[in-house]
């Protein structure tokens, strides 16, 4: 490590939970001007050393530096007037609030004691101006889709003058183009007198945008890695403590063998489905075995896609069950159809958050494991167990929290909620969220094999290169419509994106913008 | 018209009396709601009758008041929870020239042209007596329904009064309410035997009191070594007297106070002189007596 | 992305709808009550005679007092169990300052005000700093209220006959024809209002109630505002103590028990939600109003009072039903 | 990554480890008690006899099984304000059935039971169909029921003197020593501890409170769901109403406003939180205890009543503070 005054530094930090040690003895150093990227598996502690920084965490052992002053912020506020502002992995807004309202919480302009709120409007529309972001400051924040939330996250920390920008997977619910833009705004803040943290499991992402790199393991500090000079290989072999294989699984997705629309059974069909907020006469089919992709920009109507297929918003069209007409009315008659979602709004629409891992693991299985009406709890905690390792769920006990798993780890829970269901059909919505690159690959390969057993899979993801991994066939969607259906080995990122871009421009980030 | 049927009141031409009482669902006003019906089909007028759910309700008896009013009655019976917070309306009674009979207890006001009421003081003494007859010497207790209403306390004062000033021999160890409820009064009383083992007897104020000292009684296994004396009548009550489980008790006569209102109300709408307080009366009655054509008359089941 | 200048655009015409909107709302919110007068009216020669009107609004001001602190509370999550007999404490303690002390009438009154916010101030450091459960806290002061009431006053209501002038606090008429006492529940009213959405404790009792772990995280001192937040709901307690003891002209140290769950059905129907994080005062007046209507409107038609529970019952369904259909889905 | 046979030895290992800390816990959780218990036993040499005991537990009986029914609603994160009125309705209807048509005791008493799914299943409706606020569904319900008791028993009470052996289902001792309706609160929370935490209805219940929206989304039907947990919480008001009923030898149609309150506390006090998705019998059945032994200690030391809220509003902080410390900072 240099010796030159850092502009953030952390030295040999430590940190412990009940049953767990986050970090030990971790280092590291931001220098003035650049991207420092943070890798590690999920629970390698990322999360929590940033929250050392934002001061939601005393350090156990360890001090840190900025611009070689000892400081400890009280807490985020603290940490705001230090100059160093987070943008957390989980989300920290009022959802009654409005955006506007959410970001300058606690800096309220006032006159005679009355807040002024439309002079926060004004200062919200002047920094989504200079930022880009197509969002109305007087919105209900719980109008928002997760990428919508997600960018107030970032116009919150970027509303603060700050010096040290960090930022935990801000990318994780965004699509490329708007990732653009978070590079641009990134790009823009760098200067000599600034820094930043970025934590991504997108090595592309890292690759781009960083100077170099810090890498984590098990809570421990494995070494700091130029970029431009390391080849995403090597980052990946210290993350996981070995060489790991990447990239394009043989027989996967590859050509030939691509089932396609050919001569297997149709077990999902959609025949004009329609809602009154977006989709317009949306129609594909899903056979046995195959993954189907579902790619489109941010608010093409992927995710409503869904919801509207298991039920859980109205919709018009038919839709066919292995040949059968249904009347999917909710959630609950999905599951009984054989049809499963995994929402990509894991904390709303995913986790029992304050119960353990085994009980949110037994969710949707639980009437399976009852004998004589009573729960079989036995059973479900070896349930958990296995996917405990069958996922790689870093966690102290099966008995742990679910609030208290890193974000990563979270996905993996709701993941296997729905393993362990085992629904014909399962309909995946940003499955690989905030998921490490080295268990993205366990995932595919989990997908891919559950397919090759005869389940049917829905892919929805903004990661492209996730789609054409995984997917047989690829429907691609724009404002609400699909424009256009493509045979996965022979799609690529081009196809897609003119498909995607078919109407022109994307929609706003708001997505319940009449009920609610 | 019985002043229950929903019918449109002071719409026909018979005369409307509307009455406020201190409470609706026990058995007592259930009682003086009775009396009040029969003297108005045998005088031909309507009746309506209100009062709140419990004898600490000022401010919701005041807004019943109030809205009896707004219905232009003929005449207003009116049994006053706290007789100083209704003086202005009592003023706007007489200003709007409706004649308004007191009832239960006295108005601390000329308005009223008559009251029509128990003495309770002279009541509670009534059953201090008893109990001191019964008991001779020692230790007793009272379990009170309502600690902050004049009924309520007077029922207690009456009592502790009457056996302070002619029972030197008998001591009062302890005086608990229980808002009239039947379990909690059961079980304040138990308690009470609990804390004094050598325990005499026992006074509850009102039917609910009455009946849950009956029940901890019962169920403490000590019927027949204390004795209890209770307020008020009912079917609970009477039965306890019959098996020998309580002494005796006070009967007001509930029915004969909602006629006399009502019939003091018609008076006054007629423009006749009315004495200034008509006494509904109180009555002993246990074992021996409750047969009594003159008492059964007065208990209500 | 689009550019800025179509995003503003954009942005502004949603806006724009928005707020017509939630006009809309705010207006059809008293469609409820609306209906109920209008049944009422046509249902009893006597209901819509000014008199009638003043004695319903009468009845609510009380309630409707303690129901606006107690929107503040609500908007945060908690809720104020302590508001009735709290209210009777305060009339307790004005009666001492008037009554038993002869302190000047200003002096009682804000006396009585001093008492609600201290009651306020008490449940707000219990929730706030011991982390009790806001259901037990003001429960427990409750009981601690309703008890001291009767100790402090002996159990005898004290008399406010020898202070001049302080009936005339709730029965007075500064404005011709409208009592005092409905005068002060809406100048009230319009204090809360401009509380809750245009100063930061209300601003912060939203935020609370809408995810509390994320506004202190937003660094905003979440202890210390429960506190401040439970203290102003506090002082509208003191005035309703204050209200209720000139409008008896007596301080009844037996009231109080049930008024808490009145003042909070009268938030409840006004559409604020118990999970905190939505709140509205004029939801809140028109749901005592709601309360207050019903409850006369029936007596008027005479009734039997077993039949108008029922009545009433059915009536709140009915009613926040509409509102909720109003509303559209989102429960 | 380690291999998987150590993974899952890890993993079992430490879920031992928890779940001897929760056990430890839910022993602790009598400490609030046993310190009561204690304090009243060396305050008055009266309190510690079985008579007294017995007492105890008889006064916890009818509220502690009304506060059996509001832990599943309470754990789904809803409130019920109908288990008191609701209750007394049971007892009226037990009456109707049993001393009014004279049927026989079995069918009077699964009546009365019946009755009190019934007013769950309404409940339920309301609450899952109409979408209505559960504090609004219930504190309507908590009107009719109280306005129908009334109206069925024509405001009186029904006696069950001809009603042979019907008080003997409370009074009556089985287990000697032991009246009837403590072993029917026992058995009640054993089944209710069974409900909650073995059984579909008691996991959805938590679930639901814990997270409404995951719940439905991992296919369960919150809605159909909902109505069954609220119709088993009224099976428990419906048995509470049978007891009163037996106890009392009769249907009191006044009563039973306030014990919602009780009913409600005791769940809380317990640790149960308002929230919703925790929730456990053990705390409710202590909650109910700490409440009766509470005024029974009281009334035996013969504290003067307006005392006794004071104590035991204090009594009460205190015990849910100290429970709060031992469960550590999570309040
Ligand atoms: N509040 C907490 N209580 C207990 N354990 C915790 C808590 N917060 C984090 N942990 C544990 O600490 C470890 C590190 O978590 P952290 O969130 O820092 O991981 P991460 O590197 O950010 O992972 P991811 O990539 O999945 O976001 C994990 O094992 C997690 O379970
Ligand atoms: N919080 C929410 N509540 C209800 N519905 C939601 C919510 N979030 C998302 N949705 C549904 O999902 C849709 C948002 O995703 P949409 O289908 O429009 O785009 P998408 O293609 O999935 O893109 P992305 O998810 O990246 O925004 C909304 O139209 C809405 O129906
Ligand atoms: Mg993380
Ligand atoms: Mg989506």
């Amino acid at each position: 490590m240099s010796d030159s005054p850092a502009l953030l530094r952390a030295t040999g930090v430590s940190k412990s939970f009940p049953g767990v040690r986050a970090l030990d003895d971790v280092h590291l150093d931001l220098r003035h001007g650049e991207v420092l990227a943070l890798v590690g598996e999920n629970g390698a502690g990322k999360s929590t050393l940033l929250k050392l920084f934002s001061g939601i965490y005393r350090p156990d052992e360890g001090a840190m530096e900025l611009d070689g002053a000892p400081m400890s912020p009280s807490g985020p506020r603290q940490a705001n007037e230090l100059g160093i502002s987070v943008i957390h992995q989980e989300f920290h807004l009022m959802p009654d609030l409005t955006v506007a309202q959410n970001i300058f919480i606690g800096r309220e302009p006032r006159r005679a004691g009355l807040i002024r709120d439309d002079e926060l409007v004004r200062r919200a529309g002047v920094l989504f101006e200079r930022l880009g972001i197509p969002l109305d400051p007087r919105q209900p924040v719980s109008h928002l889709s997760v990428a919508g939330q997600q960018m107030v996250e970032i116009a919150k920390a970027l509303s603060f003058d700050a010096r040290v920008l960090i930022m935990d997977e801000p990318t994780a619910a965004l699509t490329e183009t708007e990732v653009d833009t978070l590079f641009r705004i990134v790009r823009d803040f760098v200067s000599p007198r600034t820094g930043v943290i970025y934590v991504s499991h997108r090595m592309d992402e890292i690759k781009e945008i960083s100077d170099r790199i810090t890498v984590l393991r098990d809570g421990r500090y494995v070494d700091t890695l130029p970029t431009a000079s390391t080849a995403t290989r090597e980052v990946i072999a210290a993350m996981v403590g070995r060489q790991l294989e990447t990239g394009v699984r043989p027989g996967a997705a590859s050509s030939g063998s691509a089932p396609g629309a050919d001569g297997r059974e149709v077990v999902l069909s959609v025949r004009g489905l329609t809602t009154r907020k977006l989709l317009r006469d949306v129609s594909f089919e899903l056979h046995r075995g195959e993954i189907l992709g579902f790619a489109g920009l941010m608010g093409a109507g992927r995710t409503e896609v869904a919801r509207a297929v298991i039920g859980a918003d109205r919709s018009t069209g038919a839709v066919e069950v292995q040949g059968r007409a249904v009347r999917i009315r909710n959630p609950a008659d999905a599951v009984r159809n054989g049809i499963g979602y995994l929402s990509e709004d894991r904390k709303r629409y995913g986790l029992l958050l304050d119960q353990d891992v085994v009980r949110n693991v037994m969710l949707s299985a639980l009437p399976g494991m009852t004998r004589a009406g009573f729960v079989r709890d036995a059973d479900g905690r070896r349930v958990a167990a296995e996917m405990v390792d069958r996922l790689a769920i870093r966690t102290p006990s099966v008995t742990q929290t679910a609030k208290n798993l890193s974000g990563g780890n979270q996905q993996k829970v709701v993941l296997a909620k729905w393993l362990v269901r085992d629904c014909d059909v399962l309909i995946v919505d940003e499955p690989t969220r905030g998921i490490d690159v080295g268990a993205k690959d366990e995932i595919y390969g989990l997908l891919t094999s559950l397919a090759a057993q005869g389940k049917s899979i829905i892919v929805i993801s903004s990661e492209l290169p996730e789609v054409l991994r995984l997917a047989d066939r690829v429907v691609v969607m724009c404002e609400g419509r699909v424009t256009g259906t493509l045979v996965g080995a022979d799609a690529t990122q081009h196809d897609i994106m003119e498909l995607a871009t078919r109407f022109g421009t994307d929609r706003s980030l708001v997505t319940t913008g009449d009920s609610a | 018209a019985c002043g229950s049927g929903g019918a449109e009141p002071g719409a026909g031409d018979k005369p409307y009396v509307a009455l406020v009482s201190k409470g609706f669902q026990h058995q007592f006003w259930q009682a003086v709601k009775q009396g009040a019906d029969d003297a108005a089909a045998e005088l031909d007028v309507e009746v309506t009758f209100e009062g709140p759910e419990t004898e600490t309700e000022v401010e919701k008896q005041l807004t019943m008041l109030q809205t009896a009013l707004d219905k232009n009655p003929d005449a207003l019976g009116y049994a006053a929870l706290d007789s100083e917070a209704s003086i202005p309306m009592m003023t706007d009674a007489e200003s709007r020239g409706i004649p308004v009979i007191a009832f239960d207890s006295g108005v601390e006001s000329d308005v009223p042209v008559t009251t029509v009421s128990t003495d309770n003081l002279a009541a509670s003494a009534e059953a201090a007596k008893h109990m001191a007859e019964l008991v001779g010497s020692g230790k007793i207790a009272i379990v009170g329904h309502d600690q902050t209403s004049q009924t309520g306390q007077q029922r207690v004062e009456g009592f502790t009064q009457y056996i302070e000033e002619n029972a030197p021999g008998i001591e009062i160890v302890d005086t608990q309410f229980a808002g009239g409820d039947h379990l909690k009064s059961a079980d304040a009383a138990k308690a009470i035997m609990q804390a004094h083992p050598d325990l005499e007897g026992i006074y509850g104020t009102n039917e609910g009191s009455a009946i849950g000292v009956v029940k901890a009684v019962q169920e403490s296994g000590k019927a027949g070594e204390l004795t209890v004396i209770g307020f008020d009548s009912g079917k609970a009550q009477t039965d306890a007297i019959r098996d020998g489980l309580m002494a005796g008790a006070i009967t007001q006569d509930p029915i004969k106070m909602g006629y006399e209102t009502v019939k003091a109300a018609v008076a006054a709408i007629n423009g006749e002189e009315l004495e200034p307080v008509v006494d509904s009366g109180f009555y002993w009655y246990d074992e021996t007596n409750i047969d009594d054509e003159e008492i059964a008359a007065v208990l209500y089941e | 992305m689009t550019t800025p200048s179509t995003t503003t655009a954009r942005t502004e015409r949603a806006a724009t709808r928005f707020g017509n909107r939630q006009q809309l709302q705010q207006i059809l919110a008293f469609a409820g009550l609306v209906v109920i007068f209008a049944f009422f009216s046509f249902a009893s020669p006597y209901f819509l005679d000014w008199a009638n009107v003043k004695g319903i609004l009468l009845a609510t001001a009380v309630t409707g007092i303690m129901a606006l602190g107690a929107t503040f509370v609500i908007a945060t999550g908690g809720i104020d169990l302590s508001v009735g007999t709290g209210m009777t404490l305060c009339s307790v303690m004005t009666g001492v300052f008037l009554a038993n002390l002869g302190l000047p009438l200003v002096v009682g009154v804000l006396g009585g005000l001093a008492i609600g916010a201290l009651i306020g101030l008490l449940n707000g450091l219990n929730v706030s700093y011991l982390r009790l459960p806001p259901f037990i806290a003001t429960l427990a002061m409750m009981m601690v209220a309703q008890g001291l009431s009767l100790v402090i006053s002996g159990t005898k209501p004290i008399y406010f006959s020898d202070v001049g002038g302080f009936d005339q606090l709730a029965a007075g008429e500064l404005v011709p024809g409208l009592p005092n006492a409905v005068l002060i529940f809406f100048a009230a009213a319009a204090i809360a209002g401009v509380t809750l959405s245009k100063t930061l404790t209300g601003r912060y009792a939203l935020s609370i109630g809408s995810n509390e772990e994320a506004t202190a995280i937003s660094g905003v001192d979440v202890r210390r505002w429960k506190v401040v937040i439970y203290t102003v709901a506090g002082l509208f307690t003191g005035l309703a103590g204050v209200v209720m003891a000139s409008r008896l002209n007596s301080a009844q140290p037996g009231l109080g028990l049930g008024y808490e769950l009145e003042a909070i059905a009268a938030v409840v129907i006004g559409g604020t939600s118990l999970r905190g994080g939505k709140a509205t005062i004029l939801g809140t007046v028109i749901g005592a109003l709601i309360m207050a209507t019903l409850t006369n409107g029936l007596r008027i038609m005479s009734i039997p009072q077993e039949w108008q529970k029922v009545a009433v019952g059915i009536v709140i369904v009915l009613a926040v039903y509409a509102d909720i259909l109003r509303r559209g889905k989102e429960a």
